[in-house]
């Protein structure tokens, strides 16, 4: 496959980049955050992007969706970076969809898929439990009880936790603490009784939420996929949420070195433009090689992920460039903006809050690279 | 036994009956900082006794001299008062920009009169100074400054606008740069002003920051009377008081005294497994970051020791406010790095108000304030190695 | 079955009868490089078989059209046969300048007549040619250029000196940058010379590297007479000819092909324990190193791929070069990390005569030829980012 | 103690430096080279620097030496760095005098130690076998045989092996690779039947060799210190090893960095003097300041080591950043020459090779930040 996209691939991400610019700027999360919204999304966003497309986009036209794939999906995650737009897509259209899609029943995915594409259905993942990225080091309890299961234990990290209509546990049916076996995934409907779900502020002003389950019980038809066999299938498509979310990562990147390079040709100290300081221009200059090597790794990954081959490998390379690249150019943005950089009112602070959280979710430069060294063989 | 020991007895006995024990507790935030001033509400009634008993002594700023409003100690008197606050992990009374920057121009800058007006009050923590340098056109060039001061016989009119004010809404008087003299060259024309923030024509509005707090304000002056006896130094020389200020300020911001090691904060957050770290990439990062970070800091100690040595730090504070905030911005990525997903929580209990992410953000402006990694490695490169311009 | 699968099958089989098996091995170094010309010393008869039959064909240089030498190939061919060769191992039976330089300027802004001349015998490897560009004055900034042709009526007198001319000791010939036109200003009044190396007045010093090789010279020109039909493109327009080729230099300098990985390289040396390199830190660095390479290697291939579809490439070769420079570089201070001491033996059997601390001496030019690292940011920074200068 | 050279030191330095710059600059080395000197290093020379007292540094003046200390040593490893002079001073004056010190009997110390400062014997240490350094990965065997040792094995990476009288060869008496216990140490004469030495030529062209033993028979009397415990005092010594290599490190960073400023003074581009593009400023202005701030790393683990508490914290903390700064330092040379920096008539060349040996020796920035990690605890 040319690593390009295709004319219908440039067709998505020109309506997708218009659409964000015009719907959802960085204007649109700064006013849920003021305004302390209580969803922290605007449902009206969400609605219009369904109608868009954008949350089938994982989906076969049977399945109720658009099926441009993870490309597509990456597509539509770089406009949502560079704009900074709150919404469940990635939690639902793109992580809850290919667990679903990966995992479930034939009734599972006529069920919950199609309504995940016209956006009434808002699915998440809940998977880790500490600060850091772990499926394996899953404790959250899941015991057999005749027909039924009852879950205990917490999670934490979660997106979209609570705005989520249902919400995907991993859960330990057998085993230890850092076992890959004897993981199973269970569908929590919102309201279970043991459910509880903490909203958490965090850094980037998104939807982040903390998730406790004391007693819930479930019965069996809540089991997605195979019980005590979830780990392959959940890694799977946590490797297409990677992927995503590198394409977030170098939507975010590639917007704060445009900004940058904008105000570097503006600003004036010393009596002259900025941009004329060799210094800076070397390092914009460095940084926009990085983003541009960045973006081969991401369209690479996503195509691992479309052409239907294992991606592990492809999306722990893209997911630790991202996370090098953005980590990059989010200080670089900082520093070259100067004291203004520093201010609120400035949107810059936005991006770099949004970008760590992106970094961390799923696994950061660390956990991608140490992944991608064990799928080298080495 | 020598002098200095009977002076540390001393001191060690007079610190144990004087310290309250609420003061002998580690500082948790900004808000457990006695900053002083008109205004400033003590937390505790621990707080102001503390303040005044070492004020009383002239121990806020021991090294000052007696007669204004300082303790009159020797270097190594100091250092013995200094270690012996350490030993009972007694607070700094009192910190302000007074203490920091206005005391240190003054003393080397003000006449005999300057000094015993302005000096003692700081001691006390009665008048509360901002420093006003930055302007939204001249932040790290302090040359194209624009807030003009017409000669009006008696006194200067002032008008203009500074930016980057470090709480000039809570402070008491400013010591200012202002352009005096439109005729001369950008460096000359510049004469360093004090005068109260309550006069009419002054005002300020807060930034809001990236990091959610409020430590700096944009302030303006529209036609702000300040009388021409309340200048330091000469007239039009302001920039060179600036300037020993500006070293003065590098040097302290690459010393931030010394953190909890990294290591620490990383073993509290993920343990252990047979002695180390279990993620061997974090491990080989946190030491990288240990051994350039205590590097950094024997050269901190080796610059003080030279200076003792009668050598002149000159441009050297340039690389050492370089480097020194470079580790410091690094050593809260690396923070967040071991924390993971709870670094970024930004309120609530657990993360004390996310007191770590808005540290982290705080520390970017590390590297702007008080002149840019830019503007330093200009001076290296200009003043040290002599490179052509 | 499609012309391409007949072409693919019929190729299969030619190379099967045509490519000696000593050819078919992997090259150790320099010398096993057939670089043709008029005092190539063969080194087997191998080699000189394979040269001479792929140069029938019009192969050594696949897609030039046939009247000229080449095969005639198209691109989907040419990357046939590029395929096939990979499959056998087969190596490359002629590298030259003239293939990758003056070929591409040839066919460019030659006229009929001097393609027929001059590309036929590249193509046989008749004729070696090298190419002088820097100057002693003129490294980075080819615009500084000094040597001089005079118009002599029917022919330029050149005077001047070359350095870093490749191989210019063991060329026939050269292409080579000369001011015809003194006043014209710096970028214009350059002529793009073609000349043999025999020609009286022209002569050549080796320049010794850190590597200890000698692959570079001084070139000088006293009163050399050059015919004025040897100019290619336009008199006083050779800064045009000599930007295409940089252009072309950089993608391929970029380009180093696919080098055995660096984790094969690690593991052969150091082996694993429990399927894990045992050295966390260096399996860290030796990874990170990977993750970048691989994305660079993603962007040759994106490049690539635009360019296929139409996108013109532009100052993007300059990312190119700086990029892939960079990394190779990286890459071999990596490989000394993994080999440690044995990396730095530089004579001996055992080190195949320091092969592997020579090849790493010899990146460290990578970042300079073809333009430094630095010319190529500012190129990014003014082509692409659109800095003001 | 003050992180100020005393007034002694100072002088040393003067001294040192201008004997250096006068008497063994890097056109000595090139002609040692160009010669195929087989002994590769001048006699005169060495001959001279024990009349200096620089042979005798560590030692005692009971002892024959000048009592200056590691960080007397370290100044002058500092100017042989800057200048690259050849000479014996590291492996016997430095590494062999410390060993004899620290583990050496009554009769050894009197027998060895004065012949060392006076520079009529040379004593190297034989330590790695590999090209990665190990101390405790020893497997060079030695076996009891009633009232002698028999010796067989390899080493590898001996600095002056071919030109010492004595070799002090670390070897295996008990234990498996990779214990720490178990370790001896053997002094081995010159000439010693089964002793085989060859000159290794390596990028730096200075002196190294391979030693390899074939069962070489020594009485106990050759032992160095005590059978099966050798390892704390050899460590010990390679710390002092590793201290003084940093100060060489420092040398060769400094100078390297001064030339590069000097260079980037004088040479034209494009019209100008190259040392006006802001963005060679800024380079040449950071690595000024990485060198300043290992100058301090160095001058706190020479004074650890002469206040006699353990210095291994500081050793290593020391070698690792002199690594790091001397790679850099390197690197960031040849590239601001530019094409000239890559000729062997011009000198960088020199520097770059001989970094990289001294970086490897005794463990580089890997095997020390790693210790610096074990020993911090973590």
């Amino acid at each position: 496959m040319a690593l390009v996209l295709n004319e219908e691939q440039q067709l998505l991400k020109e309506s997708a980049d218009g659409f964000f610019a015009e719907k959802a700027p960085v204007s649109q999360l700064r006013k849920l955050r003021d305004d302390r919204d209580e969803t922290g999304y605007s449902k009206e966003l969400w609605s219009e992007m369904a109608e868009m497309g954008f949350a089938g986009l994982l989906m076969s036209e049977d399945e109720g969706g658009v099926d441009f794939g993870a490309i597509g999906a990456g597509i539509v995650a770089e406009s949502m970076g560079k704009n900074l737009s709150a919404s469940p897509f990635f939690a639902s259209a793109i992580v809850g969809a290919s667990l679903i899609k990966h995992a479930g029943s034939t009734a599972q995915k006529e069920a919950i898929l199609p309504a995940i594409a016209s956006g009434e259905v808002i699915v998440t993942l809940a998977v880790d439990e500490t600060g850091h990225h772990g499926p394996a080091s899953t404790t959250l309890k899941a015991v057999k009880s005749s027909d039924s299961y009852v879950l205990n234990g917490m999670k934490t990290f979660v997106p979209d936790a609570h705005v989520a209509d249902k919400i995907i546990v991993v859960a330990r049916t057998a085993g230890e603490k850092g076992d890959a076996e004897g993981l199973s995934l269970f569908i929590i409907d919102k309201g279970q009784s043991g459910l509880i779900i903490d909203q958490t502020v965090m850094a980037d002003s998104r939807n982040w939420g903390k998730v406790t389950l004391e007693d819930v019980i479930v019965s069996e038809d809540a089991v997605l996929g195979t019980v005590g066999e979830a780990f392959p299938v959940l890694d799977k498509a946590l490797d297409v949420g990677r992927c995503v979310l590198s394409a977030e990562l170098l939507g975010i990147s590639q917007e704060v070195l445009d900004r940058t390079v904008q105000y570097l040709q503006e600003r004036k100290q010393f009596g002259t433009l900025i941009g004329t300081f060799q210094g800076l221009q070397h390092r914009a200059a460095h940084l926009y090689s990085e983003v541009e090597i960045l973006r081969s790794a991401v369209l690479k990954a996503l195509q691992a992920v479309d052409a239907g081959t294992n991606p592990a490998w492809f999306a722990s390379l893209a997911k630790a460039k991202a996370c090098k690249v953005a980590e990059l150019a989010t200080n670089e943005a900082i520093q070259m903006h100067g004291g203004i950089g520093m201010t609120d009112e400035f949107e810059i602070g936005f991006f770099i809050k949004r970008a760590r959280a992106v970094q961390n979710l799923y696994g950061g430069y660390n956990y991608h690279t140490d992944r991608f060294a064990s799928l080298s063989g080495y | 036994m020598s002098d200095l020991d009977t002076f540390r007895q001393e001191t060690r006995a007079w610190l144990e009956d004087n310290c309250p024990q609420a003061m002998r507790k580690p500082m948790k935030g900004d808000t457990d900082f006695c900053w002083g001033g008109r205004n400033y509400v003590f937390q505790s009634d621990d707080q102001k006794v503390w303040l005044d008993r070492m004020a009383a002594r002239g121990w806020t700023v021991p090294s000052w001299p007696k007669e204004y409003g300082g303790g009159g100690l020797s270097k190594e008197e100091a250092k013995i008062l200094a270690a012996e606050m350490r030993r009972i992990g007694a607070r700094p009374p009192l910190l302000s920009f007074g203490i920091w920057m206005l005391g240190p121009a003054l003393l080397e800058f003000g006449t005999h009169e300057q000094k015993l007006h302005y000096l003692p009050p700081i001691a006390r923590g009665e008048i509360r100074w901002c420093q006003g340098y930055s302007e939204p056109n001249a932040g790290s060039d302090l040359a194209s400054l624009a807030t003009k001061g017409e000669d009006k016989g008696d006194h200067f009119l002032v008008n203009g606008q500074k930016v980057w004010t470090s709480y000039a809404d809570q402070a008491d008087w400013i010591f200012c740069l202002v352009r005096t003299e439109p005729e001369a060259s950008k460096h000359e024309g510049i004469s360093f002003l004090l005068f109260d923030m309550e006069t009419e024509g002054v005002s300020t509005k807060p930034i809001k920051l990236i990091s959610g707090n409020s430590p700096f304000c944009e302030t303006f002056f529209d036609n702000v009377k300040v009388p021409k006896e309340n200048i330091v130094g000469e007239r039009g020389k302001g920039w060179t008081i600036a300037k020993y200020l500006l070293t003065h300020e590098r040097a302290m911001i690459g010393d931030q005294g010394v953190p909890t090691p990294l290591n620490v904060i990383a073993k509290e957050k993920l343990g252990l497994a047979d002695g180390q770290m279990e993620d061997k990439a974090l491990r080989t990062d946190v030491a990288r970051h240990e051994i350039d970070a205590a590097a950094f800091m024997f050269t901190m100690e080796r610059a003080t020791d030279e200076a003792k040595a009668g050598a002149s730090l000159g441009a050297f504070s340039s690389m050492l406010k370089y480097a020194g905030t470079e580790i410091n911005k690094d050593r809260h990525e690396m923070i967040l790095k071991v924390m993971g997903s709870d670094a970024l929580e930004w309120e609530g209990q657990f993360s004390n108000n996310g007191e770590v992410a808005r540290h982290w953000l705080r520390t970017k402006a590390n590297s702007i304030e008080g002149g840019t990694s830019e503007v330093m490695l200009n001076i290296i490169s200009k003043r040290i190695l002599n490179l052509p311009s």
